[in-house]
């Protein structure tokens, strides 16, 4: 009886008893989840438009981070370094499509997901022998980013918030919309969501399956590299957050591995249930559910709606 | 060149059904099962048994069992490192709670609590398809590894958190702890692994190996025929995980002899013998070993073999050269031969049998 | 005929009896049927035969009737002869290929009462000629598939007959009568009679009697040492002599197995399964196989298609010689080893031939090349002359005595004279007692001393006694100025090139020799793949003028050879041309077993022999064919004539 | 041959409903495939189900085997009604069928493909089958035979060992009705089973298909697009349009109905 009350009411007077925490709970959740979305945008984008499932995204992320701290450690200008590293990026986005993609074109999906798996490796190997396996702050004042807090009252309490967090969003915000802008407005977003409905017609876009590639993994290193920036800011980057970036994949299942809202708003969810399970659920279990409870969160869901938040229903066809 | 199939005619559906129809492959298994059993323990040094042969037959075991899923059902798992780790642990519960019994029944006995672990992750499979499972199996994969830290009854409230490891004797000899010598754990390692390998070869061959099979290539067709999805993949899952959970189990009694175990079942684990899987070769026996051969001896090579030649290399430079390698080899199988090394096996091996001509 | 006296079995029945007593439970017959060697012992075949024989009984075959048997290799139509055997009946096996018209002839001939058939579309064949067939009364059948829903008055499926045997047997009288009915059988009865397609006429009944057979099979059975761990495989047609002979004499008199394959289109595969110990082809399989065997090489890998030349080269050099016994130099010999290792020994693995221990090849003339070339590889090939009228053998070659040119001393027990027009002329212990219902060419082929005309032109060579065949006696021509014109011996030279299929030649009392040349489509289809000649059919092919060209080359290679041959010098091939179809034996071009038919080749294609020796550049010809179904139609063609070089003969050679 | 294909007999004789589909309707999401259909099989019978493309044919076989269920609608299969079909109670019940789009297991030989279909009749235990030994091979040899059976039936010898995906279309055709026959159905269902092929391989095809109905007495549904085909081998047709029945009845009945030639010649509506 006692266990059953902890589990299922105890938590639930807690949030009503507190509820500036219950806020500021939800708040972390947020911040979190506008991570996860971050991650988990980059990959939609790519899978979107060439089909590939790129376990390397949350690579990408940390390897994005650490160039642009290493090239502002050589003393270029924060504007030199972000740009340096860019194309860093794009140098990255065009040797995958030659060495990995080209030669794996017309492989089944389960290929060229291994062939991911060898980017994120040599992505480590490489990364660690040039950055150093040390965790990494990015410099926040050379970006203009806010630094410090500010309280909010509310509900009789206090709710602490980073201005980095509320700069995370606004930024995290503003690339959505220019994603939307470019997929909508622009010939080649036109094109990219052609190609994910099939080849030919990006064909008859006039752009080649190749240089789609090459701007879907520019894109996705991109938004890698302002995920970097924000985690970099936050926290720092290294290399243990290739596991974080994990959480990137529940986030997907909830969201549809094609949908760029469903990524946003899976972002958010996972990171608001994961926090609030391990701030009223964990001590129950001796803390450290976080790691897992995604998954949970995803595999409960997935349970009911396999095609994912704003998936098709399957009609299966034979 | 070698084969002389001329005049091997079977007369009956059991030769005609066996594993090795053919003269000159049972000549060549039972070459490698000699070498296996008297030359390597008669002529490697303790380095190569502990650091080479060991490692090498305990990730084949895994491999095996990854294989099973993913190869031959079609269900990409992300979490065999878990389920590795799920055996270990049942092992040294097992063994902690009836010290009387002997640890080489523990060890095969784990596989079952690890089977039993892999059934339950993996019913959401009847739903959940290709990827969206492979995420679905990342659940279970941080779920027991955080039990592995979380549950200190787990470790036997070790202060340390790590499994320790005492002697443990078979006829007398040591095979597991501090006084086990490399050669008593190899052999151990190498008949557990022959009669598994045997018997996972028996399954694969077999209705139930169809399967999977007809699960793995075309779901539909093979419910409409009256398979039963669920029950063949959970039975997969089921056999999976008792391979994992042996493998497990004496990656930690018979290679390491105790330690830290969650780090060695965390999901770079399961990782690396996915990889194992692939670039050996999907739905393949052989191919598993020719993966967890090149996966597992490679960084050995690199870490010793470098320096050996006379190319300076400190560890550190070792670890970060080893990941761009095993990358870099990854993709460069891939592009090369997507159906992994059994594939180019096989292709020898039909070059073999038609020699001269190229087909 | 002293053995012939000490044999106590002088019946195949007799045979069968002794080997189910003797050796009752090795493998007496196998067939690969539903996916594996289905194999049946000495001991079960009796039985089984047994029981046939008493379920043929049943149905009326009595003692002197003749039963067709009509289908492949098949156990049980291999029993069907036993089983009538037994009774006293005489077998008729007959081409399982042949036309309706071609096979109402041979039943109605031999006045066959029962027929035992191998399926369906042989039912179909017989029932569509039943009103033409006075005696026959039933059919049996081996494979039921399809023919549920026939009329089953006359028709029932060989199982069945079997069951009923075991059924019937089961009272001791019929057992017994079965027992009487064997002893009785004698070795003067007719054992079989097999009818030859013949290259001139209707086919002809050959009567062999049962010692005879025996006799004839005993003999070659203990020249080549065969014994009953010996394997076959059986896969040429029932009514052919080769089969008659190979697998089912000799292989009730020294009680080996013998092997049926699974269909005619997987005899390749199951040779390489069964891998015999004794094998026998005309040389038109062994042509086949090396074409097969050099267009699969052209994809291997450069490497390794040098590795295969030069080692065959060195076969060449060598093998033949180490065959033989003859000494080899040390490097030479290992050479040949290492050629064995990486070339001959895993070729003749996949060809099927590693167990090979005895291989004969008759029927024709072999190419000496094509000969040698398997010889050198390792294999105990080996020539035999012989005749359906002979059961068989007249000369044959011992281990130790083989060449290519000849066809060897005589065999064991025969007797060989040449008459004054050079036609060989023989005696033997097989030798048949004449054709059934045809006194008349009976007494044509039969001189007054009762020796067997072979219609076949030949010579012994001094030195060595071997008989060397030259042509049919009649074939064999003059040409305008004296010069002898031996066709075949032409015709073998040039398809010894696998870009040949077949070859007719023209020459007799004319001023030159002239050819018509069918192409290999396999082999030319190959090479054009590989010099990217683009064709749509055989016939656009045939008239390319880079086939041409390139037969042509073929053509002057054969000159160059003929030229070294004093005899043969003036046969030199003037012009050629490539005909516009493939020869047919349905088109009566060709016989059943696939020998051309000069003469009939003349008279349909005579336009184009006007254009040979007419100096024409080509000419136009229109014929009429049969299609597979059935139906006639005309196919026309506009045919190029290609001049060749001819190679002077040299003065050394005139001298000699 | 000894052994023989053991064909399951129910109690029903030739000429006896052996199925029936009443007012079945299917729809996905807003979707209608298919309107309110009733039509029956004959135990014994040739039964073709024809009509343009997105008639429902497909959809109709999916029903009947359990793979989609009807919205409304009862099947009765040998007696048995049901609101639904499960592919499990289908397939042990004795329906096989064969898919329009070759739907073989890729990976495996075409003796594996026939083996897998033979799922439903091999029943020894895990513990067997661990060991390849006893029950588990005795069950395997008995039923290669009766596979080796219906691969001589088809004339697919030379292919035994081939892995289907390498074997030309015709042949996968060819191996999947093998595959179906190896489930003994008393119902046999084939989508478009001569699609894509030859006219050679048609009329073997044809050939095949007459005589699994003559020689085992199979009831046979079939989706065919070739009408020659469909009034050759049928002893009855039923026509769907737009996922309604538009005519029933002997093959030349419904040859000349009105209805049906109007759907065929695309008149409008």
């Amino acid at each position: 009886m006692h266990a059953l009350y902890m589990v299922l009411i105890d938590p639930f007077v807690q949030m009503v008893s507190a509820p500036d925490l219950f806020v500021q709970t939800i708040w972390e959740g947020l911040v979190a989840g506008v991570l996860y979305a971050l991650i988990a945008l980059g990959f939609v984008l790519i899978f979107k438009a060439s089909g590939v499932f790129n376990f390397a995204q949350g690579m990408m992320v940390v390897f994005a981070g650490l160039t642009l701290i290493a090239f502002q450690d050589m003393g270029l200008p924060a504007i030199a370094a972000l740009a340096a590293s860019l194309a860093v990026m794009y140098l990255l986005a065009l040797s995958i499509e030659r060495v990995v993609l080209r030669p794996l074109v017309n492989q089944p999906d389960i290929i060229l997901f291994m062939a991911t798996f060898g980017i994120t490796y040599i992505l480590i190997g490489f990364g660690e022998m040039i950055f150093g396996g040390e965790p990494r702050e990015v410099n926040t004042k050379a970006f203009f980013l806010p630094q410090g807090s500010f309280e909010i009252p509310i509900l009789g309490g206090f709710v602490q918030i980073q201005k980095i967090d509320v700069a995370a969003a606004v930024i995290a915000a503003l690339m959505i919309a220019a994603l939307g802008f470019f997929f909508q407005k622009t010939r080649i977003g036109r094109a990219l969501r052609a190609v994910a409905d099939s080849h030919k017609a990006a064909l008859s876009v006039g752009i080649s399956l190749n240089q789609i590639w090459v701007i879907v993994w520019f894109a996705a290193g991109i938004v890698a590299l302002v995920a970097g920036i924000m985690w970099g800011a936050r926290s720092n980057v290294s290399f243990a957050l290739q596991v974080v970036a994990l959480k990137a994949l529940p986030v997907l299942i909830l969201g549809g591995f094609t949908s760029i809202p469903g990524a946003i708003i899976g972002g958010l969810i996972i990171g608001v249930g994961e926090k609030l399970g391990e701030f009223y659920w964990g001590p129950l279990m001796g803390g450290g559910i976080e790691s897992w409870l995604a998954y949970f969160i995803a595999l409960g869901f997935l349970l009911f709606r396999p095609q994912g938040l704003f998936g098709d229903k399957i009609i299966e066809r034979i | 060149m070698f084969y002389r199939e001329a005049g091997q005619f079977k007369t009956t559906y059991p030769s005609d059904m066996a594993i090795f129809p053919i003269a000159q492959d049972r000549i060549g298994i039972g070459i490698i099962l000699a070498m296996a059993f008297i030359f390597i323990p008669l002529f490697a040094s303790d380095f190569i048994m502990s650091s080479v042969m060991i490692p090498f037959l305990v990730f084949s075991l895994a491999a095996i069992g990854l294989n099973i899923l993913t190869g031959y059902t079609g269900l990409i798992s992300l979490g065999t490192g878990a389920f590795m780790g799920v055996g270990a642990y049942a092992c040294y519960k097992l063994m902690t709670i009836f010290p009387g019994v002997n640890i080489i029944v523990w060890i095969v006995t784990a596989g079952f609590f690890s089977a039993a672990v892999g059934i339950l992750f993996g019913i959401p499979s009847l739903r959940i398809k290709g990827f969206y499972l492979a995420v679905a199996t990342l659940a279970a994969q941080f779920f027991l590894q955080w039990c592995f830290v979380r549950i200190p009854w787990l470790y036997n409230y070790n202060a340390s958190g790590a499994i320790e490891v005492g002697t443990r004797t078979l006829f007398g000899i040591p095979i597991v702890g501090p006084n086990a010598t490399p050669e008593a754990r190899y052999y151990v390692l190498l008949c557990i692994v022959v009669v598994l390998t045997w018997i996972a070869s028996n399954l694969v061959h077999g209705r139930i190996g169809r399967s999977w099979m007809a699960v793995r290539d075309m779901d539909i067709a093979a419910e409409l025929m009256g398979i039963k999805l669920l029950d063949t993949k959970l039975l997969a899952f089921a056999v999976s995980s008792f391979y994992a959970g042996v493998a497990g189990a004496c990656m930690m009694f018979l290679w390491y002899g105790g330690g830290e175990a969650s780090d060695a079942f965390n999901i770079n684990q399961s990782f690396l013998i996915l990889f194992m899987v692939i670039i050996g070769g999907l739905g393949s026996l052989i191919g598993s070993f020719f993966g967890a051969a090149f996966i597992s001896i490679l960084p050995t090579i690199l870490k010793f073999g470098l320096p050996a030649i006379g190319v300076p290399l400190s560890g550190a430079t070792a670890e970060h050269l080893i990941h761009i390698t095993v990358g870099g080899l990854i993709i460069f199988f891939l592009i090369v031969e997507p159906h992994g090394l059994a594939r180019l096996w096989q292709i020898g091996k039909q070059k073999l049998r038609m020699w001269p001509f190229p087909y | 005929m002293e053995a012939a006296k000490a044999l106590r079995e002088d019946t195949f029945p007799k045979l069968l009896a002794r080997n189910a007593r003797v050796r009752g439970a090795r493998p007496a017959i196998r067939h690969k049927d539903l996916g594996i060697w289905q194999t049946w012992s000495w001991a079960e075949v009796y039985e089984t035969v047994r029981a046939l024989a008493v379920g043929y009984r049943a149905l009326g075959l009595e003692r002197g009737d003749t039963i067709a048997i009509v289908g492949a290799n098949r156990p049980k139509l291999y029993w069907s002869m036993m089983a009538a055997q037994m009774l006293g009946a005489i077998p008729v096996p007959v081409y399982a290929d042949a036309v309706a018209d071609e096979m109402a002839y041979v039943l109605e001939h031999a006045q066959v009462k029962l027929a035992a058939v191998q399926d369906q579309e042989q039912v179909d064949k017989i029932l569509s000629i039943a009103d033409r067939l006075h005696y026959l009364k039933f059919i049996a059948y081996d494979w039921e598939r399809g023919l549920r829903d026939y009329d089953h008055t006359r028709l029932k499926p060989i199982n069945e007959l079997i069951a009923e045997g075991r059924g019937l047997l089961k009272d001791p009288a019929i057992a017994s009568a079965l027992d009487e009915s064997i002893a009785a059988g004698v070795g003067a009865d007719i054992s079989v009679i097999l009818y030859t397609s013949g290259t001139t006429g209707r086919s002809k009944g050959v009567m062999l009697s049962a010692e005879r057979c025996i006799n004839a099979a005993t003999d070659s059975v203990k020249f080549d040492r065969l014994n009953d761990h010996d394997e076959v495989l059986a896969y040429l047609p029932l009514a052919w002599v080769g089969d008659h002979y190979m697998n089912y004499a000799q292989g009730l008199v020294a009680g080996y197995c013998m092997s049926c394959p699974e269909s005619a289109d997987t005899v390749q595969q199951d040779l390489r399964e069964i891998g015999p110990t004794f094998y026998f082809a005309p040389p038109r399989v062994f042509e086949n196989l090396l074409t097969r065997v050099m267009i699969r090489m052209e994809d291997a890998s450069a490497l390794k298609r040098k590795m295969f030349h030069y080692f065959i080269g060195i076969a060449k050099q060598y093998g033949e010689k180490i065959l033989n016994g003859e000494s080899v130099p040390l490097a030479g010999q290992l050479l040949y080893g290492l050629g064995n290792l990486l070339v001959y020994a895993p070729l003749k693995n996949v060809l099927g031939f590693s167990r090979m221990r005895v291989g004969y090849t008759a029927g024709e003339a072999i190419g000496p090349e094509l000969f040698s070339f398997y010889r050198s590889l390792g294999l105990n090939l080996k020539q035999l002359y012989g005749q359906t009228e002979a059961f068989l053998y007249v000369t044959v070659q011992p281990d130790g005595q083989i060449r290519a040119d000849t066809v060897g001393p005589l065999a064991p027990n025969v007797e060989v004279k040449i008459s004054e027009e050079g036609e060989v002329l023989f005696k033997s212990p097989g030798m048949f007692l004449g054709y059934f219902r045809d006194d008349e060419r009976t007494h044509e082929t039969l001189t007054p001393d009762g020796f067997i005309k072979t219609g076949d032109a030949g010579f012994f060579e001094p030195q060595s006694g071997h008989l060397k065949i030259i042509d049919r006696a009649k074939d064999v021509g003059k040409m305008a100025n004296g010069d002898l014109f031996p066709p075949k011996y032409v015709e073998n030279k040039l398809k010894f090139f696998p870009n040949i299929k077949e070859a007719v030649a023209f020459g007799d009392t004319r001023d030159f020799v002239t050819c018509f040349l069918n192409i290999d489509i396999t082999a030319v289809g190959n090479w054009a793949e590989r010099n990217n000649v683009v064709y749509a059919s055989y016939q656009e092919l045939a008239g390319h003028p880079l086939v041409y060209d390139m037969i042509a080359s073929h053509v002057d290679e054969v000159n160059r050879l003929l030229a070294a041959e004093p005899m043969m010098a003036g046969a030199q091939i003037k012009r050629f041309l490539i005909l516009h179809k493939e020869l047919d034996a349905d088109d009566g071009e060709l016989t059943r077993t696939q020998k051309v038919r000069r003469g009939f080749i003349a008279e349909r294609y005579a336009p184009l022999i006007d254009a040979l020796y007419n100096g024409s550049s080509e000419a136009d010809i229109s014929t009429e064919v049969t299609f597979e179904d059935g139906r006639k139609g005309t196919i026309s063609a506009r045919v190029k004539v290609r001049d060749c070089t001819l190679v002077p003969v040299s003065a050394h050679n005139k001298a000699a | 041959m000894d052994a023989s294909v053991h064909h399951k007999t129910s109690t029903l004789a030739k000429g006896d409903t052996l199925l029936a589909v009443d007012n079945v309707s299917l729809a996905f999401g807003g979707v209608k495939a298919i309107t309110d259909v009733s039509f029956d099989i004959k135990k014994g019978e040739i039964r073709a189900i024809i009509g343009p493309n997105g008639a429902g044919k497909t959809s109709m076989l999916n029903v009947i085997n359990g793979f989609y269920h009807p919205q409304q609608g009862r099947i009765t299969f040998k007696g048995e009604t049901r609101q639904k079909m499960r592919p499990y109670v289908a397939a042990s019940q004795g329906i096989a069928r064969t898919f329009q789009n070759v739907a073989l297991f890729k990976g495996m030989t075409t003796l594996d493909n026939i083996m897998a279909g033979r799922s439903l009749k091999m029943n020894s235990n895990l513990f067997w089958q661990l060991w390849r030994h006893g029950p588990a091979m005795r069950e395997e040899v008995e039923h290669r035979r009766v596979v080796e059976e219906i691969i001589d039936f088809l004339e697919i010898q030379a292919i035994r060992k081939t892995p289907v995906g390498k074997l030309p279309y015709g042949l996968q055709k060819r191996v999947e009705l093998g595959r179906a026959l190896a489930m003994e159905p008393e119902l046999l269902l084939l989508d478009e089973p001569m699609a894509g092929m030859n006219l050679e391989e048609k009329e073997d095809m044809s050939r095949f298909i007459v005589d699994v109905n003559t020689q085992y007495g199979t009831t046979i549904a079939l989706i065919e697009h070739d009408i020659g085909v469909v009034m050759d081998l049928s002893d009855r047709v039923v026509v769907l349009e737009y996922g309604r029945k538009i005519a029933d009845g002997t093959p030349d009945h419904v040859k000349n109905d009105q209805t049906v030639i109007d759907a065929y010649l695309g008149v409008p509506h």
